[in-house]
């Protein structure tokens, strides 16, 4: 009886959800074996042509080299200048909290509409960027948007530009959960401030920090919107999973070659989520043993 | 030989609330000394400038000839053991261990050696690989006990480290603490609230409060000669009971004529008001109409203690705590007369509370 | 029990108190952020008529001037007919992704549109594109068309006779240059000195290297040229190719589908390598430049000579006036070749018969000769009509229609079979890399052997 | 060193956003000058043209596109997701921690991974182009951070208020109603802030779903970067601070939520 009316209360989320969520899933590893294309008509069943056409696509594997290199780069300098900005900003000072809201902003903005306006930053000629590099000496400026040496560091610049603040905010967690009296014990053992750090600091924020990068290398295995505003989707030098799929589903209009590149990108995407559910759910069990 | 000398130590916060009102205090090398007093009192505050987690905004402090005041915890060369253990939660109970060795850089062969050795002493061998969550809580104080030992230091500090714990593990771990303390002769500063725990362990007890020194003595002279009504009061299970009366040239006079006590001889010293001290062993409880001598009361409370009682008896709204031999019963609401032993009898003044 | 007191209590007074008043407050505020919001977001939507003659249609084109000069002959057109005329217009980057995605629909949001050139094989293979084969020679006079339009812009495959689009904007890359440099005596000097010749506009490709180089002084924020080298869509493709012809090479032979053996020969190689060095020659970026780009460089005054669509002249012209002048794309030699631009009208195929008939109307009558002489007069408005072309009336009327008369001659498009779409996307990207740096025969070799694979994929390759 | 690391990184992530207003108050062609022009009144003339050109163009219809849509999945999102959480939370049903997990895992998909499928779904359902497309879309989207977010919320509420009234003689359906909703109501703002921001921001859907009717802002803002003839960059700086204002707004509302926010109601801060 108890039970059923728990049902009630969850079934109407999981029906949403299996609809707009599994069956899509589904119905893409349907389509992936289909000639279908974007504007629709007729279609017919090609077996595993588009799968085996995804595995000697040299695109993808350039896709998924691009993906994984922007999701390393980013993520570790998110995380070191998070980390280092929440060492900075642990202690309490004046106006901490206005500061800190500040700088949690960027995470909040849209992405899509940040990278048209970060476009504008890093144009070449009328750039702010580079007019300030060239009024303070540099004669030649990089060329962000046209360096293929520049363009994914260009991407990866507005990504920690967003997303250091995100880590910023879980190392100040990590932080603050360490009690007060283990800096005390080991000032008594005589640790030195590296040692403290090292020994101490470290390793207890580690798992949280962890959770975080997880959390971080999800989104950003992703990206799409940045590389849409910065590079656009056809750049051999910032192709995205995401941008490829768009590449082939949009512009070249094969849904079913897309759907099959989709199953291949979701594989890969599950085995990280399942990782991270994992990791929150340790988290989550890690602190309900703190409260108590 | 004074070991470690307090010198009008004293901590003002930034907020302007003053925790310790200058302090004095010298320790002898190998001496075993504990704060005592009630919380707030300024005792850990005290502990933590002897340190150096606290710096004192006034006085020196001298630990073995040498001036430490100003000087961070390190160069101290003091062990710390914390009321809530201060393990290192992500390192084993060896790391633990080994972590105060690792810091001034001692070689790794030797490193094992004496965490072996220390884990040994405090009967930790089976515990080292364990990490501390996994551990009791008698358990992780005993490793905490180990960190402060393993270094060697000349001075131990202990804030309250059995303050956490249940009766039957407080119990065996002072008498740990007291054992290894007398073993290796390490001058020991120890905080507590509890008096028991005072007095089970010190050489010496120095009584505080709101941030001064009330009395320093040993044991028996804070039981038996406390300088003040404070001290009478906070040491001793159940505390003083306090009496007011007057002096006369006949004895100790209360408000309603009976006596408290009748002088058998002249006394020079001065008469008036005064408090009378009794500790709840020292009073009597008769039920003797005919008894000239002592305090009629009505009992309101009987407290069976195993092997005593303690009889609560309220005298015209004063309170009143005798201890009882655990045989002899008195009905709740019975007429008693409370009888003090004259030997018993500390003198207070009624406005100052010092003894007379 | 004991706890659950005051906890009852609290919970009965939030009742009473709160619960009624927030939930109010609550439903206020959603109902205020509806009504201000739903009315603008709905009132404007375009609601879908029903099928009749006089119903209003709706034409998609890009985001650019000559669609605002179509939206002025349409409501010419309404005025005369009653037939209302919306030109909905999309930013050029997302035009072609907008349009297909339109035409998966059951029903389109258009019953026109100006497609791209590129898109015929597309519209007219996977039944997007009303066929126009029958109806189109009785209603325009096709003899009257310049037959390099007529095949490039409405024919699939092109010269086979089969219309699947009535020409609407024709359009061609021509070079615009400053004039007030070009005739400035000081430069003059300074480049007879320099190359032995006069600075004139140039008529080669080794010519207009020279001059781009000549006027590359990046310290003074001059630069010698700007080429179409976007990797949004197609502008790339329409800035290489044309070098790419000019120096023998091809995208393929059309006939069998081959690319390699035209794509990747030395000539092929030697005109990548040299369209490459002409962006050394240009502003900061010029590896990069979208047509908004070209145009934004040369406007902005810091640029020589810009390659682009006639369709962008209007503007250069209107915003530096004498100091542009305008004229036709160099050739290489003997050989000749201007990447073909503009877009036909196409019938959507997803409308109802009664809607394409109106659709074939409006087409039919913005074809007519007066309807022409109009159009011509709106900004960027270039016909194909072979008259009027010719007409000094019409190479008089602005400075850049003579050199856009004379260039139709010589225009060649890309692919424009049905599955372009991959095919540029696959030139571009390589192209790209090639102008980033890689090596030029390797980034070509790929581009050929992509090329190959999809028009196996495909089904054409024989 | 602390205040020169705080400090330099907040001008260096500041400045930006700086310039988004330096940018919107200038005029077009000031934008592309390619010298530094950055003093008002001394580089160039500050106007307010851009903000005109915005509210009498067609942003105020993309604006309300993205209103309607945001507002009304996040409240579709904040009732179902706290429905779910209330039972996780309180009924122990079979498998709840699959049925969570499997929750979690849905917000992990790549849009773009999925959108092919949707589109023929939703092509089936006549739902391109329409607000309630997105709408579902972004309920689906942000269900499982609303669960998640609420379960942490309803866990901390104690079990002692339901039981109250349910001594009381309520339902357990009116004790949810009456007790928890009311009760939970800060949680679920927080939750509904970061559902609607997400809602907000979404780009990948919105531009391959809807870009005929119903086109949220980041979508336009797109399409105005492909602008051939010159991008009116002071425009685009103005509608995105008019844009990203009431984010700005939001973030400092939650800012104690945020770190809850972002891990999923894992970890408080």
């Amino acid at each position: 009886m108890r039970h059923r009316l728990g049902w009630a209360f969850v079934i109407p989320t999981l029906l949403f959800l299996i609809i707009f969520n599994v069956f899509p899933l589904i119905s893409s590893v349907v389509l992936g074996f289909t000639n279908s294309e974007l504007t629709g008509g007729s279609w017919e069943w090609v077996g595993g042509r588009n799968f085996s056409r995804v595995f000697n696509d040299p695109k993808y594997a350039a896709a998924v080299r691009t993906t994984v290199l922007f999701t390393v780069v980013a993520v570790a300098v998110e995380l070191a200048l998070g980390f280092i900005l929440a060492l900075a900003l642990h202690r309490d000072f004046r106006g901490k909290t206005a500061i800190l809201t500040l700088l949690l902003i960027p995470m909040m903005l849209p992405p899509a509409v940040m990278g048209i306006y970060w476009n504008f930053l890093f144009d070449g000629d009328y750039g702010v960027i580079n007019q300030v590099l060239h009024a303070g000496g540099l004669l030649a400026p990089p060329q962000w948007r046209t360096d293929p040496g520049l363009k994914l560091l260009a991407v990866v610049a507005v990504d920690v530009w967003m997303w250091s603040p995100f880590m910023l905010l879980i190392s100040l967690a990590g932080l603050g959960s360490i009690p007060k009296h283990l800096y005390e014990a080991a000032e008594i053992d005589r640790a030195s401030r590296w040692m403290v750090f090292r020994r101490i600091t470290l390793p207890l924020c580690a798992p949280l920090l962890g959770l975080a990068a997880l959390l971080r290398a999800t989104d950003a295995l992703k990206q799409f919107d940045l590389v849409m505003a910065i590079t656009g989707p056809n750049d051999a030098s910032t192709q995205t999973l995401s941008t490829l799929l768009y590449q082939v589903i949009f512009s070249n209009q094969r849904v079913g070659l897309g759907a099959a590149y989709a199953c291949v990108v979701l594989v890969l995407v599950i085995a990280l989520a399942i990782g991270v559910t994992r990791a929150l759910a340790r988290m989550r069990s890690a602190n309900a043993g703190q409260a108590v | 030989m004074t070991f470690l000398a307090l010198n009008a130590v004293a901590k003002t916060y930034a907020d302007g609330t003053i925790a310790v009102h200058g302090v004095d205090l010298a320790v002898d090398e190998g001496e075993f000394v504990v704060l005592l007093g009630p919380s707030g009192c300024g005792k850990t505050t005290t502990l933590r400038m002897v340190a150096g987690l606290e710096r004192a905004t006034g006085g020196s402090i001298q630990l073995a000839g040498k001036i430490v005041t100003d000087l961070p915890p390190s160069q101290r060369d003091v062990g710390f053991v914390f009321q809530f253990y201060a393990l290192y939660p992500h390192l084993t109970v060896r790391d633990n261990l080994a972590f105060p060795l690792e810091a001034v850089g001692v070689p790794w062969r030797e490193r094992a050696v004496r965490v072996n050795e220390v884990a040994a002493a405090v009967g930790v061998t089976e515990l080292l690989s364990a990490l501390p969550r996994q551990l009791s809580g008698g358990d992780q104080q005993r490793v905490s006990l180990a960190r402060a030992l393993i270094r060697r230091p000349r001075l131990w500090l202990m804030d309250e480290p059995l303050g956490t714990l249940d009766a039957a593990v407080r119990a065996s771990l002072g008498a740990f603490i007291h054992e290894q303390q007398r073993r290796h002769r390490v001058t020991t500063l120890f905080v507590t609230h509890d008096q028991e725990e005072a007095m089970q362990l010190a050489d010496r007890v120095v009584v505080m409060e709101a941030g001064r020194i009330r009395q320093v003595g040993t044991p028996t002279a804070i039981h038996d000669a406390p300088r003040s009504r404070f001290v009478a009061h906070f040491v001793g299970s159940p505390g003083m009971n306090f009496i007011p009366a007057t002096r006369t040239a006949q004895g100790l006079c209360l408000a309603d004529g009976r006596h408290l006590m009748i002088h058998n001889a002249a006394s020079t010293d001065v008469l008036g008001p005064v408090i009378v001290g009794v500790r709840p062993q020292w009073l009597q409880v008769s039920t003797d109409e005919s008894e000239k001598v002592g305090l009629v009361a009505t009992v309101v409370l009987d407290e069976y203690q195993g092997d005593h009682r303690l009889l609560h008896a309220d005298a015209e709204g004063l309170r009143l705590v005798a201890r009882i031999p655990a045989t002899q019963r008195h009905a709740l609401g019975a007429r008693v007369i409370l009888v003090p032993h004259a030997e018993g009898i500390r003198l207070f003044d009624p406005h100052s509370g010092a003894a007379l | 029990m004991r706890g659950c007191v005051p906890v009852r209590e609290r919970f009965h007074a939030r009742l009473a108190d709160q619960w009624e008043y927030h939930m109010s407050r609550f439903v206020l505020s959603l109902a205020i952020i509806f009504s201000t919001v739903l009315t603008p977001a709905f009132a404007v939507e375009p609601t879908p008529a029903k099928a009749t003659a006089t119903e209003p249609l709706t034409i998609w084109w890009a985001q650019w001037a000559p669609a605002d000069g179509l939206q002025q002959i349409a409501d010419v057109y309404a005025k005369e007919t009653g037939t209302k005329i919306t030109v909905h217009q999309i930013p050029w980057g997302s035009f072609q992704d907008q349009v297909f995605l339109n035409f998966g629909n059951a029903t389109t949001s258009f019953d026109i549109v100006v497609g791209d050139s590129q898109w015929l094989g597309r519209g007219a293979t996977r039944g997007l594109y009303v066929d126009l084969t029958s109806w189109l020679p009785g209603a325009i006079d096709l003899a009257g068309i310049k037959p390099q339009a007529l095949s490039n812009l409405c024919e699939y495959p092109s010269g086979s006779k089969h219309y699947f689009a009535a020409p609407c904007e024709t359009d061609a890359v021509g070079l615009a240059y400053r004039a007030d440099w070009f005739t400035d005596p000081a430069e003059q000097a300074a480049f007879l000195a320099r190359f032995h010749r006069p600075l004139a506009v140039p008529k080669t490709w080794t010519e207009f290297a020279q001059v781009a180089e000549f006027f590359h002084r990046p310290a003074q924020n001059r630069y010698g040229n700007a080429q179409l080298t976007g990797r949004g869509y197609d502008a790339m493709a329409m800035g290489f190719q044309q070098v790419l012809w000019s120096y023998g090479g091809s995208w393929g032979d059309a006939a069998t589908y081959a690319v390699h053996g035209h794509l990747d020969t030395p000539e092929a190689v030697k005109a990548l390598e040299f369209f490459r060095t002409l962006t050394t020659f240009g502003p900061k970026g010029a590896t990069n430049l979208d047509y908004g780009q070209v145009l934004d460089v040369f406007t902005n005054g810091s640029t020589a000579m810009s390659c682009t669509y006639f369709a962008f002249f209007p503007t250069i012209a209107k915003q530096l006036g004498p100091k542009v002048g305008f004229a036709v794309m160099p050739a290489n030699g003997e050989r000749h070749a201007i990447s073909l631009g503009g877009q036909g009208f196409s019938v959507s195929a997803k409308i109802p018969v009664p809607r394409q008939e109106a659709a074939k109307k409006f087409i039919a009558w913005f074809n007519t000769p007066a309807v022409q002489r109009q159009w011509i007069t709106k900004e960027a408005g270039f016909t194909a009509n072979t008259a009027i072309l010719a007409s000094a009336e019409f190479r008089a009327a602005s400075p850049y229609n003579a050199a856009f008369a004379d260039s139709l001659d010589h225009v060649r498009d890309f692919w424009n079979v049905p599955v372009y779409n991959e095919l540029l996307a696959s030139a571009v990207k390589h192209l790209g890399e090639a102008l980033d740096g890689a090596d030029a025969q390797a980034s070509l070799r790929a581009i050929a052997d992509e090329h190959e694979a999809i028009f196996e994929d495909a089904g054409l390759k024989k | 060193m602390r205040f020169l690391i705080i400090f330099g990184y907040a001008l260096l992530a500041g400045l930006p956003l700086g310039w988004l207003v330096l940018t919107s108050l200038k005029p077009v062609a000031a934008t592309t000058s390619t010298s530094l022009l950055m003093w008002p009144g001394i580089d160039f003339i500050p106007t307010l043209a851009a903000y005109g050109d915005l509210f009498t163009g067609d942003f105020p219809r993309y604006l309300g596109s993205s209103v309607v849509i945001a507002v009304t999945s996040t409240i579709a999102t904040v009732l179902l997701g706290t429905a779910c959480a209330y039972g996780f939370s309180r009924f122990p049903l079979a498998g709840s921690k699959d049925w969570l997990f499997f929750i979690l895992s849905t917000r992990f998909m790549p849009p773009l991974a999925v959108v092919a499928p949707v589109l023929v779904m939703y092509r089936m359902l006549d739902l391109p182009n329409t607000h309630l497309g997105l709408i579902i879309l972004y309920t689906a989207f942000n269900l499982s951070l609303a669960v998640w977010l609420m379960k942490g919320f309803i866990d901390d509420i104690p079990r002692a208020f339901e039981e109250a009234a349910l001594v009381d003689g309520y339902t357990r359906w009116q004790a949810f109603w009456r007790v928890i909703v009311p009760q939970a109501r800060t949680g679920m703002a927080v939750t509904a802030v970061f559902c609607l921001i997400s809602a907000w921001n979404e780009y990948g859907f919105a531009m391959t779903l809807n870009h005929v009717h119903a086109v949220t802002v980041p979508v336009w803002f797109a399409g105005l970067q492909g602008n051939v003839q010159g991008v009116p960059w002071p425009t685009i700086a103005g509608g995105v601070l008019v844009f990203v204002s009431p984010i700005i707004v939001f973030t400092v509302l939650v800012r104690k939520h945020l770190l809850r926010g972002v891990t999923f109601g894992t970890v408080k801060g």
